[in-house]
C-alpha cells in the first residue's frame, strides 16, 4: 500500500512536469470553475450572512435553521434541480447551458453559497453590537457600518470563504450530473479522479488527488498572507 | 497518465455560454452530445474513435458517460442529440415512446463471469457454457456474488439470467452493490466474489484484479449495443443531421473496422464485434 | 437643537430600568447625568441615541420621531475601537468634505493622542483608547452629543483635557451636550445642569449648585456623603 | 420541470407513510453513520481547533495552511486512502473493515475533522484573549480554560460542527468507495439518490434528497433550540 | 509572599513601556500603581500575573520564577463576563472543597450585588460588571492579588465598598494587594504603599502622604496639580 501511495507521488509529478497537455487543461478549467462559483458566493454569502447575522427579526431562527440545512445539502440534489431548470425541457432550456461550465458554476454556487451564509452569521454574532452601537454612534451608514463589521470579523469570514473554497474543489456530485464529465470541455479535476476511481486506476487517482491538495495548499497560502496583510 | 490517450481536438478551458447555439449545432462544425453507459467509456471505445470523427466530420464530440438509466434519461430530455447504450428493454421503451427514431444494432460483445482464482462454484471446471447453469451453482454454493444493483444494462442482463434460472437470489452471499462497472469488479477482487461484467471493462482493469474469466462465450451472455437518435421533433434545437452523420460515421466502413479491430493491439483480442445489419 | 422625551419607559425583563414623564434638553448646554451604577444612565443615553428603543413614550428630537445620522453623536460606555490606525478612527464617522484630516488631528491634539496617529487602535492602553472614542465622537461637531462616562479611565491630567475639550466643543458647535459620570465634582466643573437618575426615575434635576450640595431627595443626600470622604 | 419536482414531493411523502422498510433502514444507517462520525469529528475537531486557535507557536502559520487545505479534500481521495489501509492487501486488511459502516465513518472522520478543526480555529480567535487572561487571572486549570473558552465561542463552534455535519450528510465520494453502497448493508441517503440518478430515476433521487433535508432541518432545529437554552 | 522584580523590561515593537531595575512587595500591604495613562500600569500587573513575559529580567515569587496558579489572583482593566450567571462567575475560580456558595454569596455582598445573584452577567451595566469582577478575584483569597482600575467604573458608593472590601481582604488574607488606579485620594485612603510610574519607570515610591504631598520628580509635581482642581 505504502508503495502504491509512493508510486502516486511519483506519478503525480511525473504528470506535473511532463506538462501533459490534458492535465493543465483540467487544472485550469478547475481554477476557473472554482474561481467563478467562490466569486459568487462569496458575494452572496458574505453580504447575507452578515446581514442576517447582524439583525433580529421574525423568523430569524426558521431562516437560520433553513440556512443550516442547506449547508448540508447533497450536491448530487442541488445537480438534480439545476438539471430540472437547464434540460432543454426546463425553464432555462433555450438558454443551451447543460454539460457546460456555467452549469457546474451555478449548481456550485447553490451549493456553496448556504454555507458561507451560515458560517457568516455566526462569525459577526460576536462583534455585531458592539461595532454596531459604536457605527450607529458616529452617524456611521448602513452599508459603511456592514462593511466595517465585514472587516472586524475577517478572520472568522475569511475563514468561512476557505471552508466554501474547500467544498467547491472537492464536490464532484453536482459538477458530474450538470458539467458531464465531458473531456476538454467538462472534466474537472474532482470528477476526473472520480473517473480514473471508477476504473481502478488508484494510482492516477490519487496522483490528480495530490495535485488538487498542492494547488489548494497554494492557495490558503497565499489567501492566509494576504489575510496577515490587512 | 490515462488522460492522455486523446489529441488533436480543440479543449475548451474556458467557460462558455455558446451564445446562439440552435444556429451553431445545425451546421456542420457543430457539436453533437452522445450520452454513452460508462462501459463504453471505460473501455476506451469513446476516446478511440473521437479524434477520427471528428476529423472526418468536423463536428465536435462531447461524450456524457452515464449509468445506462440516466444516459437514456439525458435522452428523453433533449440534452443528449444520440444515445449508445446496450439495453434492450429500455432502449425500446425509448424508441416505442417516440423519444427516440430508431434502435441500429452496431455492436456486441459478451459479458462474462468473473470469479476468484480458486472458483469455489467450480463453474470452469464443470465446462458449463450456460450463464444460468453457472449462476445456478453459484446460489447453491451460496458463493459471495456482487450485483451491480443499478439497473444498468448489465444489471438487468444478470437479472434475466437469474429468472431463467428460476432463483430468486438473496442472502449474505448475493450483495447489491449499486455502483459502476469498475467500482464492483474491485469489490469482487477484494471480497473474493462473483459478479457478471462487460468484457471490455474486465480487460482493462484485469492486472489490478484478483479474478479470472470463469464463463465466457455462453450465448445467453450476449451484449449488443445500439445506437439511438433523439426524436428531433420533441425538442427543439436537437442536433438531428450531427447525429445522423454519427450514425453514418459508426456503420461506415471506416467506423466498423475501427470498432472491430479495437483492443487487439492492446489486449490480442478484439473488444467488440460489429453486427451492423443495414438500416 | 431641542430634545424632549415624553413618557418614556424601558423594560429588561419586568424590570423597568428607565421611567421618564417628561424630560427636555436646551440647546447649548452641557448636562450631567449623575446616578448610581445601574441607575439608568447608559440606558437613558442609549435610548436617545436610537441604539435602543423604548417600550413606552417618544423621544423627540426637534419635534421628529427620528433621529437622523447627521445630528447626534454617541460615545458608548465600552467604546469599540476599529482595527486600523488612530486616525482612520477618528476619520471614520468624518464627512469626506471637511477639511478631515486636519480636524481629525487637532480632535487628537485636544485629548493628547496626536503621537499615536498611526498606532494600530487596538493595542491602546484603556484610558488611551478612551481619549481616542471622545476625539472621535467629539471631531464630528454633531448639535446633540452624549457621553457615556467619557473620563472614567483617564488620568487627572487628561480628565482636566478632556474636560476643557468638551466645553469648548459645546461653546464652538452651540451643541447639546449629555455627559453621564460617576464624578460630582465633574459635573460641578462642568455641567450647566445635573440630572440625578435613581432606580430609573429622575430624582433631582438643577443646577449642579444645587443638586450637589444640597439636595432635596433623601437618599441622594445620603448618597452623596460618600463623595470625597 | 415543476411538475417533476412536485412529483418528486409526493413520492417523498409517499416514500415516508408508506412504512417502506427499505427506505428507513437507509435512513436509520444514515443517521448512524452521520453521528458516529461527527461525533468523533466533533471531538477531534474542537478540540485541536480551540486549542491550536488560542495558542501561538512555532508553525502555526503552516499547520493553518495545511488544515485549512484540508478542509478541501476531495472526498474520493479520502476514500481511497482509506481503501488502500482496509484493503486485504492494504496493512489493516485483516480488520475486514473495508464496505462495512465503519469504513465509512472512518473515512468521514478524515473528511469532516479538518473542517470543524479549521472553522474553531477561527471561531475562537475573536475572544480567547480576553477569556484567556480573565481565566489565567483566575487561576483556573488549562482544562477548564479551554472548557470555558468553547463554551463562549459557542454559537460560532455550533456552526462550525453544523457545517461538518453538513459535509457528513451529503458526502458520497468516500462513503461510497470504502462502504460499497451495498444494500441492507451500507446505503445510505447520499449513496441511494447517487444510484437512483445512475439509473435516470430523477424523481425518486429528489424524493430522497427531501427526505434528507427534512431530516437534516429536524436536527438544525433541534440544534438551534438547545444552543438557545445553553 | 514575598514578589521581587529584576531587571524587568517589556518591549511593544521598538518601544520600551515598562522597564523595572530592582522591586520589591512585601506581605499584608497594599501598593498603589499610579501613572498617567500608557505609563505601564497594566503593564505591570499583567507581568506579574504572568500573563505576560518580560522581554528582561525575571519576576520572583518566593524565589521561584513561575508562579502558581493558586497563589495569585488577577482582575483585568476590562474584566470578562462569562455568559452565566453573576453567581457563576462568582464561583468559577474557586475551589471545589471549601463552602463555595456562602463564601460567593458573601463577596456579592461586600460589592453590594447579591441582588444579582441570578443575573445573565453579560447583561450587567458596567459599574456592576465591574463590581462583579473585583467579588470574583477577591473570593479566592490568594496570597498575591493584582487589581487593574478595581473602581474606575463604580459609583461613589460602590467605590467605599469596594476600598473597604480590598482593606478587609488585605487584612483577612494577610495577601499582598497591587491596585493600579487613576485617583490619588483612592490611595492615599486606602494604599501603604505608592509606586508612581512615568513612561515604563518608576520615579516615585514611599507612603502615600509623603508620595502625593511632596513628590520629588518635577513631572509627578506638575501631574499632581490636576488633582481636585
Ligand atoms: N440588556 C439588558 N438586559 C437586562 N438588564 C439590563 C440590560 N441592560 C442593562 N440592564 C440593567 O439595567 C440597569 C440599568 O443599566 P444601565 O447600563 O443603564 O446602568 P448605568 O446607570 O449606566 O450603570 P453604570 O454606572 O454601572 O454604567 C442595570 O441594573 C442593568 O443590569
Ligand atoms: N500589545 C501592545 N502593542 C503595542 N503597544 C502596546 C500594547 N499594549 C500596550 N501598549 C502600549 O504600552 C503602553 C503602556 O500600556 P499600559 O496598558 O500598560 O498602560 P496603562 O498605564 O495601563 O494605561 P491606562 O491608564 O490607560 O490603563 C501604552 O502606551 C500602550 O499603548
Ligand atoms: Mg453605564
Ligand atoms: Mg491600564
Amino acid at each position: 500500500m505504502f508503495a502504491e501511495i509512493l508510486q502516486s507521488l511519483r506519478d503525480a509529478f511525473i504528470l506535473i512536469i511532463s506538462f501533459n497537455k490534458d492535465i493543465y487543461e483540467i487544472i485550469g478549467l478547475t481554477l476557473c470553475v472554482t474561481a467563478a462559483s467562490i466569486g459568487i458566493s462569496a458575494f452572496i454569502g458574505l453580504a447575507s450572512g452578515v446581514f442576517i447575522g447582524s439583525r433580529s427579526f421574525r423568523g430569524k431562527k426558521l431562516l437560520t435553521s433553513v440556512i443550516n440545512t442547506l449547508m448540508g445539502l447533497p450536491p448530487v440534489v442541488a445537480g438534480l434541480v439545476v438539471y430540472l431548470f437547464l434540460s432543454r425541457k426546463g425553464p432555462l432550456g433555450s438558454l443551451r447551458l447543460l454539460f457546460t461550465p456555467m452549469a457546474m458554476v451555478i449548481a456550485q454556487v447553490i451549493i456553496i453559497s448556504p454555507i458561507i451564509t451560515g458560517l457568516s452569521m455566526a462569525a459577526v454574532k460576536l462583534r455585531h453590537e458592539a461595532v454596531e452601537e459604536t457605527c450607529r454612534g458616529l452617524g456611521i451608514g448602513r452599508l459603511k457600518t456592514f462593511l466595517m463589521l465585514a472587516f472586524e470579523c475577517r478572520y472568522p469570514l475569511v475563514s468561512a470563504l476557505l471552508a466554501g473554497y474547500g467544498r467547491a474543489v472537492s464536490e464532484v456530485g453536482a459538477v458530474m450530473l450538470v458539467g458531464g464529465n465531458i473531456e476538454h470541455s467538462t472534466r474537472v479535476m474532482t470528477t476526473a479522479i472520480v473517473l480514473e476511481t471508477g476504473k481502478g486506476e488508484y494510482g492516477n487517482a490519487m496522483a490528480l488527488g495530490l495535485i488538487l491538495l498542492v494547488l489548494s495548499f497554494g492557495i490558503n497560502w497565499i489567501v492566509q498572507r494576504f489575510q496577515e496583510g490587512i | 497518465g490515462n488522460s492522455a490517450n486523446n489529441t488533436g481536438t480543440n479543449p475548451t478551458t474556458k467557460p462558455t455560454t455558446n451564445p446562439a447555439p440552435s444556429a451553431a449545432e445545425n451546421s456542420s462544425g457543430s457539436k453533437l452530445t452522445v450520452a454513452t453507459t460508462t462501459s463504453v467509456r471505460d473501455s476506451g471505445l469513446m476516446a478511440y474513435l473521437q479524434p477520427e470523427f471528428e476529423k472526418d466530420t468536423g463536428i465536435k464530440l462531447n461524450i456524457v458517460a452515464q449509468g445506462s438509466g440516466q444516459a437514456i434519461r439525458t435522452g428523453e430530455d433533449g440534452n443528449a442529440d444520440v444515445l449508445l447504450v446496450h439495453d434492450k428493454a429500455a432502449e425500446e421503451k425509448f424508441v416505442s415512446s417516440g423519444n427516440g427514431l430508431k434502435r441500429i444494432e452496431v455492436m456486441y460483445n459478451y459479458f462474462v463471469i468473473v470469479g476468484p482464482r480458486n472458483d469455489p462454484a467450480g463453474i470452469k471446471a464443470s465446462g458449463t457454457l450456460d450463464a444460468a447453469k453457472a449462476f445456478k451453482m453459484i446460489s447453491d454454493k451460496k458463493a459471495p456474488f456482487i450485483s451491480r444493483g443499478d439497473k444498468s444494462g448489465t444489471n438487468t442482463k444478470e437479472l434475466n439470467i437469474w429468472t431463467s434460472a428460476n432463483i430468486t437470489p438473496s442472502g449474505d452471499w448475493y450483495v447489491s452493490a449499486g455502483k459502476g462497472m469498475g467500482d464492483v469488479l474491485t469489490m469482487a477482487s477484494e471480497k473474493q466474489a462473483y459478479t457478471l461484467t462487460d468484457k471490455a471493462t474486465y480487460l482493462s482493469m484485469k492486472d489490478k484484479l484478483d479474478l479470472q474469466i470463469v464463463l465466457e462465450n455462453a450465448q445467453d451472455l450476449k451484449n449488443q449495443y445500439t445506437i439511438i437518435a433523439v426524436n428531433p421533433a420533441n425538442h427543439k434545437g436537437i442536433n438531428s443531421e450531427g447525429a445522423q452523420k454519427f450514425i453514418d460515421w459508426m456503420t461506415s466502413e471506416k467506423g466498423l473496422k475501427m470498432i472491430g479491430e479495437y483492443g487487439r493491439d492492446k489486449y490480442g483480442e478484439n473488444l467488440f464485434t460489429v453486427n451492423f445489419s443495414g438500416k | 437643537m431641542k430634545l424632549l422625551l415624553n413618557g418614556v419607559a424601558k423594560n429588561y425583563g419586568d424590570r423597568t430600568v428607565l421611567k421618564i414623564d417628561h424630560m427636555a434638553f436646551e440647546e447649548k448646554k452641557i448636562y450631567a447625568v449623575l446616578g448610581p451604577n445601574g441607575s439608568g444612565k447608559t440606558t437613558l443615553l442609549r435610548l436617545i441615541a436610537g441604539i435602543e428603543k423604548p417600550d413606552f413614550g417618544e423621544i423627540l428630537y426637534n419635534g421628529r420621531k427620528a433621529v437622523l445620522p447627521g445630528e447626534i453623536a454617541y460615545m458608548p460606555q465600552k467604546p469599540y475601537m476599529f482595527d486600523v490606525t488612530v486616525l482612520s478612527n477618528v476619520l471614520l464617522g468624518m464627512d469626506k468634505a471637511r477639511d478631515r484630516q486636519r480636524e481629525a488631528e487637532e480632535a487628537l491634539e485636544q485629548v493628547g493622542m496626536r503621537g499615536f496617529m498611526k498606532t494600530r487602535a487596538r493595542l491602546l492602553s484603556g484610558g488611551e483608547s478612551q481619549r481616542v472614542a471622545l476625539a472621535r465622537t467629539l471631531v464630528l461637531r454633531r448639535k446633540l452629543v452624549l457621553l457615556d462616562e467619557p473620563a472614567s479611565a483617564a488620568d487627572i491630567y487628561s480628565t482636566a483635557q478632556i474636560e476643557a475639550y468638551i466645553r469648548m466643543s459645546c461653546a464652538r458647535d452651540g451643541s447639546t451636550i449629555l455627559f453621564s459620570s460617576h464624578s460630582p465634582s465633574q459635573a460641578l466643573r462642568i455641567a450647566d445642569e445635573v440630572v440625578f437618575l435613581w432606580d430609573g426615575r429622575v430624582v433631582e434635576r438643577g443646577t449642579p449648585e444645587k443638586v450637589l450640595n444640597s439636595p432635596r431627595n433623601v437618599e441622594v443626600k445620603n448618597f452623596l456623603q460618600n463623595w470625597r470622604i
